[in-house]
């Protein structure tokens, strides 16, 4: 007992009037040191760098048709009598582009537009999710009218349709579009949670003690949906690159400026996988794992963090 | 054996480690509570009341856990080294819980029945009393018993207010007629009234079933209508204990008569709360365990302070 | 949840794709063999020196290419007894590759242009009057004879084959010719639209002969109006006894009731089943060509067009042997193909693969936008573009680049050689200094960025391509990139094919690439594309005028009075032509490619590069022969 | 029940209504607003196959007057709801003259085999895992295994289709390459043909499954998560009862809710987003039908489409609204509290 004896001095003696919640921790004790949440931040950070490194020291034009030799194999391995070089050292593909520059554009670009589309989406599915839920009346009817509408219309048609209508879609201008379709659900899933935490007791509490109806919503609520907004983030960037993953495969969005939507389009109508040559299909693929993996971690740590009890489940 | 203490609490601490040291929430504390008796433990929010009812039911959440101590239930079974699987048995039968959230404690898509029921299936072992004619004449007893009409037999728990959701609570914990219950804030988060109704009802409770209560909670006055005895607790320390009419008249330790000093008028709705850091900073100092308690009268016992 | 147990998932799946993508490599095997080789030596005999050919058996160790399980060999193959043909065996059936879908399979009205009549239906089912040759540039009889005009082009006499029935037992005759003539006067302009307009009025001077009264002269009434010239024929004749009870609103008879036996055409196979992503026939064994003498019945017993999905699930299914004859694939899919199925073979043994289909690909530009109206830019353009290089990256090597707008078939040699002697044919290859010059004699000059720029404004080229083509879009980024190289700041934007129609009708458009189906044994129809006027349905969006036009124009017109093939047009197509390269509205770039695998594991006697007895397309209806002539293996 | 009363079903009916009303209004116009003209562009089309049309102006002029291009758009419009009301959709622009509702009669019901297959596989087998991955007495090693599985869901569908595609019906050969049944069966409710469904099935449901189950898994255990930190729970934990139990009656039952939710929304989602899967396997479905009625601005098939999918939406809220209270007795019909 004596080493938890002597412990229990430290303990108390800093401030013991508020017991042991405003001691001074260091990061690694923090609630944000999890293991998933930094594992993924860090892979997804690592990638990101890596791809911004590449940025600035891969020529980019081997990303464009023509600028390689075709069917080259990644480095060291060979494919129909060619052998791969240092020079494009994770091969081409058969209209010679850089597997590698393909790569370091296309991945940042997706992430991108897909986490800038997820915040937007959410924002607009908060503010709307709250307002319905929480003050109800007209407010509710309105914002359910808007996503029931909106929802019920098909996305593909739409995007589509805007696609082609729009002379050239610009980073932003995608993922604007991209969060036309992610606001619906947060919003459904926001009114959903505020209506039933609307009655627990805490929130009643703060209505009896008269506090204003944002003042509820941000420090009563908003904390008990933390991993709602969180899962929701993460989810919803996963769900638009997703989205344009798929548009891009479909031969929708295909511009001069590569994307890995792009690239496995060209992979699966040239039959990359028939023709054995893995890399072009299965890189992007690989990152694109990579990605959604990271983000995923990042979730369920962040879920964590939101949730000390999930720690140990 | 059965002894006049129907749980004695020896030497319990709580812990929550965390990498760089271990932070105590309960800190070696001791006392027992007689049969047919209602111990009030009392003190601010944090003092570690509600970690040491959750040790003693062993509900703390992770990272907190047990440091040392013990608990014994009717003086022969030491509950913290019981096997997972026999203590569920004790559980409910012998050792029921009123929940604090008056609002949440009752799960929102089962009817109240069938939570009543449920407790008892899990441990009644006469078969005779599992039938469904017998579950129910037992459930609408309990919520006589309580106070309750008949309809809420068959409601969801929107459907009730939340003094009603309490007495519920009660009537779902002493329906297996268990040794000691511990009612964790029973009455936080309702009015004025719907508190004395509550209040009254466990009284009656106790009076007509000789159940002891282990009854939590920083309501002063409310204490003083119920309890037979107190503690007080303070940074995980008890630093005063005794029967509630010596220790409120005669508080001894300088941190109960802070808190008497600071206790809210009746009709004021808020947490009871110490607002001298400074005072309290004082005596801290001494909270050094082993304590050592001075008996200023019979059974009134307080901590060295200086 | 343990990250290194995700991290070690994530290795595990990747290197499990590496490996399947591995293992695609076909086996091989190093085996020995006895073969026999002929050897030429120089002998002396006799005093003298003989060249003699020995053959000899040397012993050879070559590397083979294992293929999947070979298919049974059993000595006899079983055969299907007539009746249940439904049930024919594999080695009785052939399977084509169906390119479409439909929703409602069910209906067999020939004159429903989007119907399903590629998938069986003209192949198998309708027989057309007179097929087209596409090296020879003559027009073969089906079931017409001959077809002949008198001197002025007005009046075409047509002659049918004695003996032809349709498949209820009817006699095929003038009667159901006239008749459908008449149905289409009345139908126009929903169906039969050109006979309508050119045909006066059909007569039937005997059974077998009917004489047709133009409205106007016409040198293309039979090649245009009743031969299979592209795809098919336009205007199938189909049997009075059934059509008759549907003159008032023959779009709406779906000609499909299997009690009666509809639909009935006068070909040797029947409808036996479909769904909409699949038709079976079966063949009819009391096919009239047999009894009238005209051909043996067809060997195979069934026919089954099946739509697979993307071109993985095709090959997949050809490796199978569940396809004979596929359609449009990519070389490396071919390549994959035929290293896991040798049985597989194409038009050519070595590259291209493919045959070329009807509709070479050019560049078209909008010759009003402010920039691109200028004509030498354009012809820089036309100096900055590398057939070749596309023809390698695009196609990977499976066409040909062009040199002129024409298809390159052996029926338009004699036009095609005669544009190259006046040296109007296109160069294969770039020439980017020329080009920069050019541009630069125009006031360009490059910038910080490399693009050229005049007066604040950048030269830049929008190429819209087609986003359902993957080859029309590839080719789109290698000119893009090829223009990049000179100076100009262009770039590809893909639509979908209804979008980019739009956009190319947009006064903003700047060019796309283009396909011309156009004339296949004579340049007329070529030409007339750009002429503006009628015909103009694929080009136009050049928006071509001046005075370079108005004597294209001209010189065009003046051809349309040859009747094609005619060597007298040879001259005043070269003449035309002249002014198309003098304005250079569009600028030719490739043939474009079909590269067809097809199956010798059941059947043999395809058509390829050296047994041409037709093209290869199975879904034309020139599949008629191909499906006569089709052998079964061994 | 929640105080379900006349007005607020005629209010609730009303507002469906409106909504389906709108809904379509927007599919009209979103139609037609892309660039080119659907007429035009399909013969155009139907030139690149078969080579240069005669007196294809003529034609094109005729079929604009059938399919009634050349009213004013307000005419149209007014005629497209008066027809959609009664479920006439006309015919098909790209496949005349076949009626529309005799390929979504066609369509219709193989999607809503692999959706309806799909959504009910992922639920039960994602709540499942979910449930057991959010449990804090599942074992360890369990609990290791089953984010690996997760990574399914990073897959892009089209690949998962692909790749199931190349290793079970084409190396390995245990189910077909395509279709939705084989030639040798008889459509119709006997067993060969049910069991040939499935089988052709299988790999269509496999590769939107891997995709769909991992969303599930995740929000279960967010779900669960949320709830164990309820007084009820540890209300229970207290009262000794059967650990399974617990989780069921106590967590699952609560978290099911929402999930719930989500499963009949996902619903049409989920028809109209197989374009892919159906493309690769050449599965005769709604999402082909769908997207190449937008290919060849097919505006018939794109409305009527899109109005079967907002009907089901539209139809599964309503139901959602209308049924909540009685599965979540908290939600009330007046507005969300008792």
């Amino acid at each position: 007992m004596t080493a938890a004896t002597s412990n229990r001095l430290s303990s108390t003696l800093p401030s013991p009037a508020s017991g042991y919640q405003d001691v001074k921790l260091s990061f690694k004790h923090s609630p944000w040191y999890n293991g998933k949440l930094l594992a993924g931040a860090s892979v997804l950070g690592l990638l990101v760098l890596g791809l911004l490194v590449g940025h600035s020291v891969w020529d980019q034009e081997l990303a464009y048709v023509g600028s390689s030799p075709l069917n080259l194999p990644p480095v060291g391995l060979e494919y129909k009598g060619q052998v791969g070089t240092w020079a494009h050292p994770l091969g081409t593909e058969n209209a010679g582009r850089d597997m590698l520059a393909l790569i370091i554009i296309g991945a940042p670009r997706s992430l991108l537009i897909g986490f800038t589309a997820a915040i937007i989406g959410l924002v607009v599915g908060v503010l709307l999710g709250f307002s319905a839920g929480y003050l109800g009346g007209r407010v509710d009817d309105v914002v359910r009218l808007a996503t029931d509408i909106t929802m019920n219309i098909p996305g593909l048609l739409v995007l589509i349709i805007i696609q082609s209508a729009l002379p050239r879609a610009g980073f932003f201008t995608m993922a604007l579009l991209l969060s036309l379709f992610s606001w619906q659900g947060a919003t459904r899933v926001f009114r959903a949670q505020v209506l039933s935490m609307k009655q627990s007791g805490y929130v009643l509490m703060a209505r009896l003690s008269g506090s204003s109806p944002f003042d509820i919503m941000f420090k009563e609520i908003m904390p008990n949906l933390m991993p709602y907004l969180v899962s929701n983030l993460t989810f919803g960037t996963s769900y638009s690159i997703l989205t344009m993953v798929g548009m891009e495969v479909l031969g929708l969005g295909a511009q001069r400026i590569p994307s890995l939507g792009v690239t496995l389009n060209n992979a699966i109508s040239a039959s990359a996988i028939l023709r054995g040559m893995w890399w072009w299909w299965a890189l992007p693929t690989a990152v694109l794992i990579m990605i959604f993996m990271c983000l995923l971690l990042i979730a369920v740590g962040m879920d964590e963090v939101a949730n000390p009890r999930l720690r140990d489940a | 054996m059965t002894t006049d203490q129907v749980m004695t609490i020896q030497n319990l601490s709580v812990e929550y480690p965390t990498p760089e040291r271990t932070v105590f929430a309960v800190n070696d504390i001791s006392f027992e509570i007689k049969r047919g008796e209602i111990l009030g433990l009392i003190g601010e929010s944090g003092s570690g009341k509600t970690t040491a009812a959750n040790a003693i039911l062993r509900l703390l959440e992770r990272p907190g856990r047990v440091a040392g101590g013990q608990v014994w239930l009717n003086g022969e079974t030491e509950l913290l080294s019981l096997p997972e699987h026999e203590f569920r048995q004790l559980r409910w039968s012998e050792l029921a819980l009123v929940s604090q959230g008056a609002m949440n404690s009752l799960n929102p898509t089962m009817r109240v029945r069938d939570q009543i029921a449920d407790g008892i299936r899990a441990h009644e072992t006469n078969p005779a009393a599992l039938t469904k004619r017998a579950l129910q004449a037992r459930i609408h007893e309990l919520l006589t018993m309580v106070g309750l009409p008949d309809r809420v037999y068959r409601v969801y728990p929107h459907e009730l207010s939340g003094g009603m959701k309490q007495r519920v609570g009660i009537a779902m914990a002493v329906a297996l007629s268990p040794a000691l219950v511990i009612a964790d804030e029973p009455t936080s988060a309702l009015d004025v009234i719907t508190q004395r109704v509550v209040a009254q009802t466990l009284l009656d409770i106790r009076d007509r079933l000789g159940i002891s209560v282990l009854l939590i909670g920083h309501d002063i006055a409310l204490m003083a209508q119920l309890a037979d005895r107190i503690a007080v607790m303070y940074d995980g320390h008890i630093v005063e204990a005794g029967p509630v009419t010596e220790v409120l008249k005669s508080p001894a330790h300088p941190y109960t008569r802070m808190l008497m000093d600071s206790m809210p008028s009746l009709l004021e709705r808020k947490p009871l709360v110490v607002v001298d850091e400074a005072a309290k900073l004082e005596f801290s100092h001494y909270l050094k365990p082993p304590l050592r308690f001075v008996e200023v009268a019979p059974g009134h016992r307080v901590a060295q302070f200086d | 949840m343990k990250n290194r147990n995700v991290l070690f998932v994530m290795l595990l799946l990747v290197s499990l794709g590496l490996l399947v993508a591995c293992t695609t490599e076909p086996e091989t095997v190093v085996e020995t063999v006895i073969e026999q080789v002929e050897v030429t030596r120089i002998v002396e005999k006799e005093g003298e020196t003989v060249v003699e050919t020995v053959v000899q058996e040397v012993e050879v160790t070559r590397v083979v290419e294992v293929a999947p399980p070979p298919e049974p060999t059993a000595a006899p193959l079983p055969e299907t007894p007539p009746g249940q043909y439904q049930n024919a065996l594999r080695h009785e059936t052939v399977f084509f590759d169906a390119s479409v879908t439909h929703g409602d399979p069910a209906n067999f009205n020939p004159w429903i242009l989007d119907n399903v009549r590629d998938v069986g239906l003209h192949q198998a089912m309708i027989e057309p009057l007179f097929i087209l040759n596409y090296e020879t540039g003559t027009i073969d009889p089906y079931l017409g004879l001959s077809m002949e005009p008198n001197a002025t082009f007005d009046v075409w006499t047509l002659k049918l084959r004695d003996g032809v029935k349709w498949s209820d037992g009817e006699a095929f005759n003038a009667d159901d010719v006239v008749f459908t003539v008449q149905m289409f006067q009345a139908a126009a302009p929903d169906m039969g639209a050109d006979v309508a307009r050119w045909t006066a009025s059909a007569e039937k001077i005997d059974d077998l002969t009917v004489q047709f009264n133009l409205t106007a002269p016409n040198p293309r009434f039979q090649l245009d109006l009743w031969s299979v010239k592209i795809w098919g024929d336009r205007n199938s004749i189909v049997p009075e006894h059934i059509w008759k009870d549907y003159l008032d609103a023959p779009m709406e008879f779906t000609n499909y009731d299997p009690d009666k036996g509809w639909p009935v055409f006068t070909g040797p196979y029947k409808v036996a089943a479909f769904t909409s992503n699949e038709w079976v026939y079966i063949r009819d064994d009391n096919w009239w060509g047999v009894a009238a003498g005209f051909d043996d019945l067809p060997v195979p017993k069934r026919l089954i067009w099946t739509h697979y999905g993307t071109e993985e699930t095709r090959a997949s299914a050809a490796i199978n042997n569940e396809l004979d004859a596929m359609a449009n694939t990519t070389k490396g899919a071919f390549e994959a193909i035929a290293a896991r199925n040798p049985n597989f073979i194409t038009w050519t043994d070595g590259l291209p693969y493919a045959w070329q289909d009807p509709c070479p690909r050019y560049l078209l530009i909008n010759t009003q936008h402010p920039i691109w109206s200028d004509p030498d830019l354009r012809k820089a353009v036309n100096l900055a573009v590398n057939r070749e290089q596309i023809v390698t990256i695009a196609y990977e090597g499976t066409s040909y680049p062009s040199k002129s707008h024409f298809v390159q078939y052996g029926a338009m040699d004699k036009y095609i050689n005669a544009l190259e002697a006046a040296g109007l044919a296109a160069s294969p290859t770039a020439d980017p200094e020329a080009a920069k010059a050019l541009i630069e004699s125009k006031g360009w000059a490059l910038n910080a960025k490399g693009w050229y720029e005049k007066d604040g404004q950048v030269l830049t080229l929008e190429i819209l391509t087609m986003e359902e083509f993957q080859e029309i879009r590839r080719i789109g980024d290698v000119v893009a990139e090829q223009l990049r190289k000179v100076g100009i700041d262009s770039q590809t934007r893909v639509l979908g094919f209804f979008p980019l129609l739009g956009a190319m009708g947009e006064d903003t458009a700047q060019s796309a690439i283009w396909f011309l189906c156009g004339g296949v044994n004579e340049p007329y129809v070529s030409l007339n594309s750009f002429h503006g006027g009628e015909g103009a349905v694929q080009g136009g969006s050049e928006r071509w005028t001046g005075p370079n036009w108005e004597a294209y124009r001209q010189a065009v017109d003046l051809l349309a009075g040859f009747a094609p093939g005619d060597p007298a047009s040879i001259q005043p197509t070269v003449d035309a032509y002249r002014y198309l390269i003098e304005d250079m509205p569009n600028i030719p770039l490739t043939q474009a490619s079909q590269l067809l695998p097809l199956n010798t594991t059941y059947w043999t006697n395809w058509p390829t590069v050296d047994n041409p007895y037709t093209y290869p397309a199975t879904w034309t209806q020139n599949a008629h022969l191909i499906i006569h002539n089709l052998q079964p293996a061994k | 029940m929640g105080g379900l009363t006349i007005r607020y079903l005629m209010r609730r009916i009303g507002i469906y209504l409106f909504t389906v009303f709108a809904s379509a209004t927007l599919v009209f116009l979103i139609a037609r607003a892309t660039p080119g003209d659907p007429v035009e562009s399909r013969w155009r089309q139907i030139e690149m196959d078969q080579g240069q049309i005669p007196e294809i102006e003529a034609i094109i002029a005729r079929y604009k007057t059938r399919f009634g291009l050349d009213d004013p758009l307000s005419v149209q419009y007014v005629k497209y709801l008066g027809n959609t009301a009664r479920f006439d959709f006309g015919y098909s622009f790209s496949q005349f003259p076949t009626p529309v509702w005799r390929l979504i009669r066609r369509a219709l019901p193989w999607s809503l085999g692999l959706s309806v297959t799909t959504l009910l596989i992922s639920f039960f087998v994602g709540n499942t895992v979910g449930a057991i991955f959010a449990w804090e007495r599942t074992p360890r090693f369990i609990k290791s295994i089953i984010p690996s599985t997760l990574i399914f869901t990073s897959v892009p569908s089209v690949l998962a289709a692909l790749f199931l595609l190349y290793v079970f019906a084409m190396l390995l050969r245990w189910f077909p390459l395509a279709g939705a049944y084989s030639r040798d069966v008889q459509p119709g409710w006997n067993w060969p043909f049910i069991l040939d469904v499935i089988k052709y099935g299988t790999l269509p449901v496999l590769s939107i499954l891997i995709v769909n189950v991992g969303w599930t898994v995740l929000g279960m255990r967010a779900m669960l998560v949320t709830i164990a930190g309820e007084d009820y729970v540890r209300l229970a934990e207290a009262k000794g009862l059967n650990p399974f139990y617990t989780l069921y009656r106590y967590k699952v039952r609560n978290a099911l809710l929402p999930q719930l939710t989500g499963l009949a929304l996902s619903l049409s989602g989920l028809i109209a987003g197989q374009v892919l899967v159906e493309t690769i396997f050449a599965y005769p479905g709604m999402g082909l039908l769908i997207f190449q009625g937008i290919r060849s601005q097919d505006y018939p098939v794109i409305q009527a489409t899109s109005y079967m999918l907002i009907l089901l939406t539209a139809t599964s809220v309503l139901l959602i609204d209308l049924l909540y209270p009685l599965i979540d007795p908290r939600i009330t019909h007046d507005g969300g509290q008792a």
